[in-house]
């Protein structure tokens, strides 16, 4: 029993609960926000310690032991990925200080982002398949709210789109929850790990798990990514920008939990048709990547590729592609919410998507353009900057268990990634500049700040790999075996 | 063209304590019997839906002037209190205590949780939801002005 | 028989005859000509219907369970209460909504009064 | 039961298909009444009585699926709620509730 | 017998229900598709009370009353929504 | 930390400091900060040179990646140590240069430098790393200083586009390289070259062996502007004169060549490598050789020219290759001097042609064209520099008395050799390896002529020209005339040169017995084959040269729209109006057509998964008798569903949704849940409020779906998720594996006193659930009062009309 383990959820729901009581005090709002994020990354980075100490944490809610009640696991995956998303959050919620309008702050928009956060981190905690659904629904209620604050018509229009087909994937989820239920008669994670085991994933508990795969793959737009550029593209930036680091990637971690941790007896139906999502994602990202000349529907698509390289890892299945691809998730993270920033300034500044219509900015915002220029040679994989150690570890894994296919389209899409975005800080950061300080719709005071700290951690993820890859490298042994994470939960056997 | 409500209006001011008491009896027997914070929440949110069909949205908030987001708020942090207080006892989040009392004069056990203060923020929550949803709407004018 | 026994045969008595004036009532809201005089089959007689099961269950439990329930009672009141006023609210909301009367209806009384009232 | 349930997805799915947001939105509502029904099948159906501890003998019906549909329902509605609501105001901006007149700009 | 004539009421009101959804599809006018709702709700009050009574449990004797109090604010909201097309007014009289 | 690493370091360290001497300093010409620090650089390299000579190496490592192996380790060896040179001494001529070339006023110059630096530290990387990950770090940082450098004057769309092409091709060489050196570390299990190459023989029996290479290769063409990968070469030529100089033609594109050679002794003495080697090598000799000729861009032909000579020195590594693969002493003797011709070349290229491109530089610069067509008869006004393009181009053509006549004997010599071999059947080659040579040189010859006569001679057009031309200043003619020098001195002491230099450079790239011998380079070896070769070439050359004008119509029948750099800028303009067509495909907008693709695929997955497989029962167990009141419920139940469906008014759907929650909760009585019960009810009924309270907000329903096309996709989509659920239901009834969990809540009295399970597992058991579902009714609550409320004005219109 540890007690902390809930810190990282309990922080923000009770900051989100508090803030909803008095929604005109905008500064204090602020700063709360901030000291909650700081708060939460404090704890996870003690609890990543004692981890490292003394093995993955777990807390027993209520006091039910492990397959009865709802378990919390904190093990050094998801404490990764914690600490990621609130210094992701972080810096969209300083950059919104000054981009997102003050209607919306006096809106619960700081609670609603409080919300968001807590849902994101129970997601990475929760041991229980049901709660990590309720927590699926309290992140992606907020994520509704937050889509559509503000009322603008595109808003309204993408929330229909991503509201609608997210209602849908719930509702599949219930039924998978209930299928497994039904068969194997538990919810707890690694309960369930245990007797999927001991019945040898028979062929209908496969199925279930083909049907958890779509489920998740809605959530983390692997291959069903039809509703991302839209939704993505609607709301003010720094909003977009939490998306884009966050959303997706709790799918992604849902779909890694579940095919190491549960379905891992069947790897030739279920990692290889994981393989040809995978594949198909990347190629179609790449294509949507190169087609548009729009920035947020360009960025919107590089998610899409870097989701399915990032699922490479679970496809192959093998310890040093799982270790690249939890390395790739966490560096994606940061550097595609800083992308989106970075853009959204631009977009800010000119007033307009269009890649035709902006130039030659980097003449008074050399600053900006440098760090766009940055990020996306860090999403392209050049090192030493971040994106590179994990491509090279997954790509490592694909050749080692003979993936060539799947490697060479990861290598292809990197490519698909640099034509895209090069073709943004080419035609936005070069060429005549059209635009006297005078005429810039808004200024980007207050928004390096956020860009620099995401920027100075993503270039931290890139050479100081050797002081994160213990942690990583443990996350992924830990996926690996099962039995760490079952013998923490449920006792020794 | 004015239509009035006498009947129904005479008729929800008697329903209207009728149902809020059925609710607090849910509330309680909740603990053996169906019911629970959730339901008597409910239940109390419809007798005030039925208070506003039959009255209207001034008439109620003058009798009962509730800022209902605030009870959101309010009842989510009573609910998470409850399940922090588990910090000063070092015990695990959320731990429930429960004592049996033995009650000489209605001859039942009575049985007092710490989950009823639990409840009790959830049946806020709940109310507070309901309401501020529907009179959120209701307000809306739209575009018909 | 034994005292359960009798219990038991009144509580079926009672629940038989209550659902059958529940199927007449259905029978009525299917043959009636109109909204009018369906609604006091859906009211009238289904209201009745409930009333007598509802004593049946009450019976039941006081009788065999050893069980007095205050709600049933209350429920039956609750129902007593509402169930009119219901109908009637119906009727006048489909009266004001124009819903036509059947044309075996002999009178419509309400007509002048609502439509001296629309002249005001 | 199996059969309801599928009927319910069947139809909830047709409804949800349509173009037409009301419709959508109670497409919704059905699949949701069908995935509580599910939810209480997989649970075994009618096997013992309710479960309150007490009186009744056992063996009671399975409490946990109860306990998760419970939850269920209060998420399904809030979000029908929240869908609703987010419906009508995009009807009142974009005068259409055609769900093909609510595609992107680049899409006319 | 006492289990027959329970079985003989329950399929007595289900058909009676079944009675109330034909009138709920067919129509002809929105007051008749309400009043075969309330007649259903009565209905499944009875519906209820048998059950109750088959299963020999007092379980379920809340839901009588909370079917009555739902099958009473069902009809008000629909009632009010055809006379005037507004449920809950801002102001009276508006 | 070593002098090693600082020289590879230096520079980037160096290079932060040039915004701020830029900056506060802005007096001197930047170029004068940096100009010291290649200097430095060549002065230090210079001093490890007799140590190399004679065999030694050096070897340093940075920790990085220890865990992975993945090292900054230097190492220094023949090879490597003459690309330093090249790199530092050209470095400083160029910098040199540059000051004079730049305007101190009018240019962004601490941009120039900072690049400038990120190259050379780059490029001194490459050459020094000894561990696959560095030098694949540098080998990328080398592509992106060159791009860029190349869009220094950004402002201009030709420099973006020379600039995009450049780098899309070099860094997706360098993604195969990268592909290849993880097939290495993978075979090999290290990723050191030295390593790497110990293994040699072990790993060419490996299956990987072979991709490996290919992946390396096509690394390797990309830099180094082998066909078909050349087409980014000509376009780089818009960056400044100097960068053309310095990156286009005297280091980066040699970077290609430099891991050719360092990879030499892995992949060398294998038929596959000579063959791709030699054979693109020639190609490319050919193709830029003809390409060149008909160019009227200065600075074209030059990269046209460079190309054709990489390609020599290419297909003279591909020869050399040989050395590695045959035993007998004599033969490996004759291969080695093909390596010896491929380093010779190395270095006389990057003094002929950085001081060339210079001079072109100069005459830009002064004149304000490169165009042949304008210009003309600049001798008398610039004869230094005619002097030194004089120079350069005939050392470039071949003539004597100039380096680039040594190296091309040399070469005629290594092609001649081919005939006699007997391995990879390359005797088969015959006379085409000789033939193909020698015809380009005669084009070479050709396009020297060009660029002499062309500029120098014929009528001087003064009123054509931007500017009045004169001869350039003393400064900016300096750094050619260091080359020129070379050029020349190289050609009458070539053996010192080959000595310290050249030695261990051929004895780095073949290692054992083939590397081990000394070289004596002579002018004159008598009457033999090569020599009249090169007469041939002269003769034949000034014929083609002076019939110029008659002949050159024939480029012109080949249809421009059909080259290779057309199909690119075609290719991707296509791929992306393709890209675009092809998203709009199935990014319709419509969420109808979304949840289709989901659904479909659901169905075709799971549904698939359960169909072929085995032992899944559908008995149906422990499921009690069915009562007649249950089935006419459940017809009631699909009744409403189906009126909810078909409804044609809204109400009558609402009002048939409220009878099937009532049902539902009927249901729930019946399954023996009040609690469920009690919860629906209460949720249905405000939620028909809520519909109705929306209701006025919302149309009626005014259409109905009749299309039939529309119909069909979602009728089979609603029934396969139906028969989905369905089959999946009875499937999962069937097969409970395991008792459930939930016997353990028999218990909660004593557990958590209370007698209602349900409610204990709610408020207790799993309370945190309930806390987080308030949780999520807050936020909707809140949503909705939000999204009603907050009405935010469109501030622009974001071109959504």
């Amino acid at each position: 029993m540890n007690n902390i383990v809930i810190l990282p959820i309990v922080i923000p729901f009770l900051t989100g609960a508090l803030l909803v009581l008095f929604p005109k005090y905008v500064m204090i709002q602020r700063l709360l926000s901030v000291l909650s994020f700081l708060a939460v990354m404090g704890t996870a980075v003690h609890l990543l310690q004692q981890v490292g100490g003394e093995g993955i944490q777990i807390l027993n809610l209520g006091g039910w032991e492990a397959p009865f009640g709802i378990v919390l696991v904190a093990d050094t995956f998801s404490l990764l990925l914690v600490i990621t998303s609130c210094i992701v959050a972080l810096g969209c919620l300083i950059y919104s200080f000054q981009s997102i309008e003050w209607e919306r702050e006096r809106f619960y928009y700081y609670a609603f982002i409080q919300f968001l956060i807590t849902g994101v981190n129970g997601s990475f905690l929760t041991g229980d398949i049901f709660n990590l659904f309720v927590f699926f629904e309290v992140m992606l209620l907020a994520s509704y709210v937050l889509l559509s604050l503000g009322g603008l018509k595109k808003q309204l229009r993408a929330g229909i789109m991503y509201v609608l087909i997210n209602i849908v994937s719930s509702m599949l989820f219930i039924v998978a929850v209930a299928y497994l239920y039904a068969v194997t008669g538990t919810l707890n994670m690694a309960h369930l790990s245990v007797r999927v085991a001991e019945a040898g994933q028979p062929d209908l508990l496969t199925a279930i798990a083909l049907l958890f795969l779509v489920i998740f793959a809605v959530k983390s737009a692997l291959l069903f990514f039809y509703w991302l550029p839209e939704s993505y593209s609607a709301p003010p930036t720094a909003i977009s920008a939490l998306f884009a680091g966050l959303l997706t990637k709790v799918g992604v971690y849902a779909i890694f939990r579940m095919f190491t941790l549960i379905f891992y007896h069947e790897p030739g139906i279920t990692h290889s048709v994981i393989a040809w999502m995978a594949g198909l994602t990347m190629i179609l990202g790449s294509i949507g990547a190169v087609a548009y000349g729009n920035i947020q529907k360009v960025l919107a698509y590089n998610i899409v590729i870097a989701i399915g390289f990032i699922v490479i890892g679970i496809a192959v299945f093998q310890e040093a592609a799982l270790t690249g691809a939890i390395y790739y998730l966490i560096h994606d993270m940061v550097v595609k919410t800083l992308l989106f920033l970075l853009g959204g300034a631009m977009v800010g500044l000119v007033g307009t998507y269009q890649l035709k219509e902006m130039s030659g900015m980097i003449r008074n915002h050399p600053y900006l353009g440098w760090m766009f220029f940055i990020a996306s040679f860090a999403l392209v994989g050049v090192p030493p900057l971040s994106g590179f150690f994990g491509k090279l570890l997954v790509l490592q894994g694909t050749l080692e268990t003979q993936f060539y296919v799947l490697g060479v389209i990861g290598l292809l899409s990197s490519l698909a990634v640099l034509y895209s975005t090069m073709k943004i800080f080419m035609n936005g950061f070069w060429g005549e500049n059209q635009l006297s300080k005078e005429d810039e719709k808004t200024s980007t005071h207050g928004l390096l700040l956020p860009c620099t700290l995401l920027i100075c951690v993503s270039l931290f993820l890139g050479i100081g790999v050797e002081w994160v890859n213990p942690y990583v490298a443990a996350a992924a042994s830990d996926l690996m075996n099962p039995a760490v994470y079952i013998e923490a939960v449920l006792g020794p056997a | 063209m004015k239509i009035n409500d006498v009947i129904l209006q005479t008729v929800t001011k008697i329903v209207t304590f009728i149902i809020l008491t059925f609710a607090i009896y849910l509330f309680f027997a909740g603990h053996h019997n169906p019911g629970g914070g959730f339901i008597g929440g409910l239940v109390i949110s419809s007798a005030l839906i039925l208070m506003l069909l039959a009255f209207d949205i001034e008439t109620v908030t003058q009798t009962l002037p509730i800022n209902y987001k605030v009870i959101t708020g309010l009842g989510v942090l009573v609910s998470l209190f409850t399940g922090m207080a588990s910090f000063v006892f070092h015990v695990p989040f959320l731990s429930q205590a429960h004592l049996h009392f033995y009650m000489p004069i209605v001859n039942e056990e009575i049985n007092i949780a710490t989950t009823i203060i639990f409840e009790i923020g959830v049946a806020m929550a709940v109310v507070g939801t309901t309401m501020t949803v529907i009179v959120s709407i209701s307000r809306n004018k739209g575009d018909e002005e | 028989m034994s005292p359960d026994a009798v219990i038991e045969t009144i509580v079926a008595l009672l629940l038989l005859i209550g659902t059958t004036l529940a199927l007449l009532s259905a029978i009525g809201i299917l043959r009636l000509p109109d909204i009018y005089t369906r609604s006091h089959a859906g009211t009238k007689s289904a209201t009745l219907g409930v009333l007598c099961t509802l004593l049946g269950t009450f019976i039941f439990f006081a009788g065999i369970e050893n069980f007095f329930s205050v709600r049933l009672i209350l429920g039956i009141l609750f129902v007593f209460l509402t169930a009119p006023v219901a109908g009637h609210l119906m009727c006048r909301a489909a009266y004001r909504s124009g819903v036509p009367m059947s044309d075996r209806s002999v009178s419509d009384e309400l007509k002048e009064v609502l439509s001296v009232k629309k002249e005001e | 039961m199996a059969f309801v349930i599928g009927i319910f997805f069947s139809i909830g799915t047709y409804l949800i298909l349509t173009k037409s947001l009301l419709r959508i939105i109670l497409g919704t509502s059905i699949i949701g009444h069908g995935a509580l029904l599910l939810l209480l099948t997989m649970g075994g159906l009618k096997q013992g009585g309710a479960p309150l501890l007490g009186a009744e003998a056992a063996p009671y019906a399975d409490p946990l699926p109860q306990a998760l549909i419970l939850t269920a329902i209060v998420i399904n509605f809030g979000t029908t709620a929240f869908f609703l609501v987010l419906a009508y105001r995009a009807y009142q901006e974009f005068k259409s509730d055609d769900m093909k007149k609510l595609r992107g700009p680049e899409h006319e | 017998m006492f289990a027959i004539a329970m079985a003989v009421s329950l399929v007595f009101l289900s058909v009676s229900i079944l009675v109330g959804l034909y009138r709920i599809i067919i129509g002809p006018s929105m007051p008749d598709r309400v009043i075969a709702l309330d007649a259903i709700g009565i209905n499944l009050i009875a519906m209820v009370a048998v059950l109750s009574v088959t299963f020999r449990t007092s379980a379920y004797l809340e839901i009588i009353l909370l079917m009555g109090i739902i099958a009473f604010i069902g009809t008000v909201a629909f009632s009010k929504y055809i006379e005037r097309g507004i449920i809950i007014e801002s102001r009276r009289g508006d | 930390m070593s002098w090693l690493h600082s020289v590879v370091l230096l520079p980037f360290l160096y290079a932060l400091m040039i915004p701020f001497l830029y900056r506060y300093v802005s007096r001197i010409h930047t170029g004068w900060f940096v100009l010291p620090l290649p200097l430095i650089l060549f002065v230090v390299l210079g001093s490890w040179l007799v140590d190399i000579s004679e065999g030694e190496t050096m070897l340093y490592t940075l920790s990085w990646i220890p865990s992975y192996g993945i090292n900054l380790s230097f190492y220094v060896d023949g090879l490597s140590l003459v690309f330093g040179f090249l790199i530092s001494g050209i470095g400083a001529l160029v910098v040199l240069y540059s000051i004079f070339y730049l305007s101190k006023t009018r240019e962004l110059l601490h941009n120039f430098y900072v690049y400038m630096l990120l190259f050379m530290g780059a490029m001194l990387g490459v050459v020094f790393s000894d561990n696959l990950i560095g030098f694949y770090l540098f080998w990328e940082l080398t592509s992106i200083s060159s791009f860029l450098l190349i869009a220094f004057w950004y402002q201009r769309k030709k420099s973006r586009n020379g600039a995009q092409k450049a780098m899309l091709i070099t860094v997706s060489g360098g993604f195969s390289m990268l592909a290849g050196i993880v097939l290495l570390h993978s075979m090999a299990g290290t990723y050191s070259i030295r390593g790497i190459i110990s293994q040699a023989g072990e790993l060419q029996e490996h299956s990987l062996f072979l991709p490996a290479m290919i992946f390396v290769l096509i690394g390797a063409f990309a830099k180094s502007a082998q066909f078909p990968f050349h087409i980014w070469l000509p376009d780089a030529m818009e960056a400044p004169t100097p960068i053309s100089a310095y990156l286009h033609s005297a280091t980066m594109v040699k970077a290609g060549i430099y891991a050719i050679a360092r990879f030499t002794p892995l992949f060398g003495g294998t038929g596959e490598w000579f063959w791709i080697i030699t054979s693109v090598g020639l190609v490319t000799l050919f193709w830029g050789a003809v390409n060149a000729m008909k160019q009227t861009d200065l600075k074209a032909l030059l990269a046209f020219s460079t190309i054709s000579q990489l390609g020599l020195i290419t297909s003279l590594l591909g020869i050399g290759s040989l050395a590695l693969a045959v035993t007998e002493e004599a033969e490996t003797a004759l291969y080695t001097t093909a390596v010896l011709a491929a380093v010779f070349h190395l270095v006389n290229h990057s003094t002929f042609k950085g001081c060339l491109f210079m001079v072109i530089g100069i005459i830009d610069h002064e004149t304000g064209t490169r165009d042949t067509r304008k210009l003309g008869g600049l001798m008398s006004l610039m004869p230094i520099s005619f002097t030194l393009t004089l120079i350069g181009s005939l050392s470039m053509a071949g003539v004597p008395p100039f380096n680039g006549f040594l190296s091309k004997e040399l070469f005629f010599t290594s092609s001649l050799s081919l005939e006699e071999t007997g391995i990879f059947s390359a005797g088969a080659a015959g006379l085409l390896i000789p033939a193909v040579a020698w015809v380009a040189s005669i084009f070479t010859f050709v396009y020297s002529m060009i660029l002499i006569f062309h500029t120098f001679r014929g009528k001087y057009r003064p009123r054509r020209l931007e500017k009045k031309p004169k001869e350039a200043p003393p400064g900016m003619l300096i750094s050619p005339a260091v080359l020129a020098a070379f050029v020349i001195g190289i050609f009458f002491a070539p053996n010192v040169l080959a000595h310290y230099v050249l030695e261990p450079m051929v004895a780095s790239i073949l290692p054992g017995d083939a590397g081990d011998f000394s070289i004596h380079i002579e002018a004159w070896h008598g009457f033999n084959k090569e020599l009249f070769m090169t007469l041939g070439v002269i003769v034949l050359g000034s014929i083609l040269f002076l019939t110029w004008k008659r002949w050159k119509g024939i480029f012109t029948l080949f249809p421009q729209v059909y080259t290779l750099n057309n199909a690119y800028s075609s290719g991707i303009l296509k791929a992306e109006q393709a890209a675009y067509s092809f998203t709009n495909i199935y990014m319709s907008g419509l969420t109808r057509d979304y949840i289709q693709y989901i659904l479909g695929i659901l169905i075709i997955l799971a549904g698939g998964m359960l169909l072929f497989s085995e032992g899944i029962s559908f008995r149906r167990i422990d499921v009690s008798t069915i009562e007649v009141y249950e089935v006419l419920l459940a017809v009631g139940l699909v009744a409403g569903a189906l009126t909810v469906m078909l409804a044609s008014k809204r109400l009558t759907a609402i009002i048939a949704i409220g009878a099937v929650g009532y049902l539902v909760a009927l249901f729930f009585v019946i399954f023996r849940a009040p609690d469920l019960a009690l919860t629906q009810l209460v949720v249905e009924t405000v939620s028909v409020a809520l519909y109705l309270l929306c209701l006025r907000f919302l149309p009626e329903f005014r259409f109905r779906e009749t299309a039939r096309r529309v119909q069909i996709p979602n009728l089979i989509i609603s029934l396969g998720v139906g028969v989905l659920i369905t089959s999946f239901t009875l499937a999962a009834q069937g097969n409970k594996l395991f008792p459930s969990i939930s016997v353990y809540f028999e218990d909660s009295y004593e557990l958590a006193g209370s007698r209602n399970m349900v409610n204990a597992i709610l408020a207790d058991f799993r309370g945190f659930d309930t806390l987080l579902e308030i949780m999520v009714l807050c936020i909707a609550g809140l949503g909705v009062y939000s999204l009603i409320s907050l009405r935010m004005k469109e501030k622009r219109d974001d071109h959504e009309n």
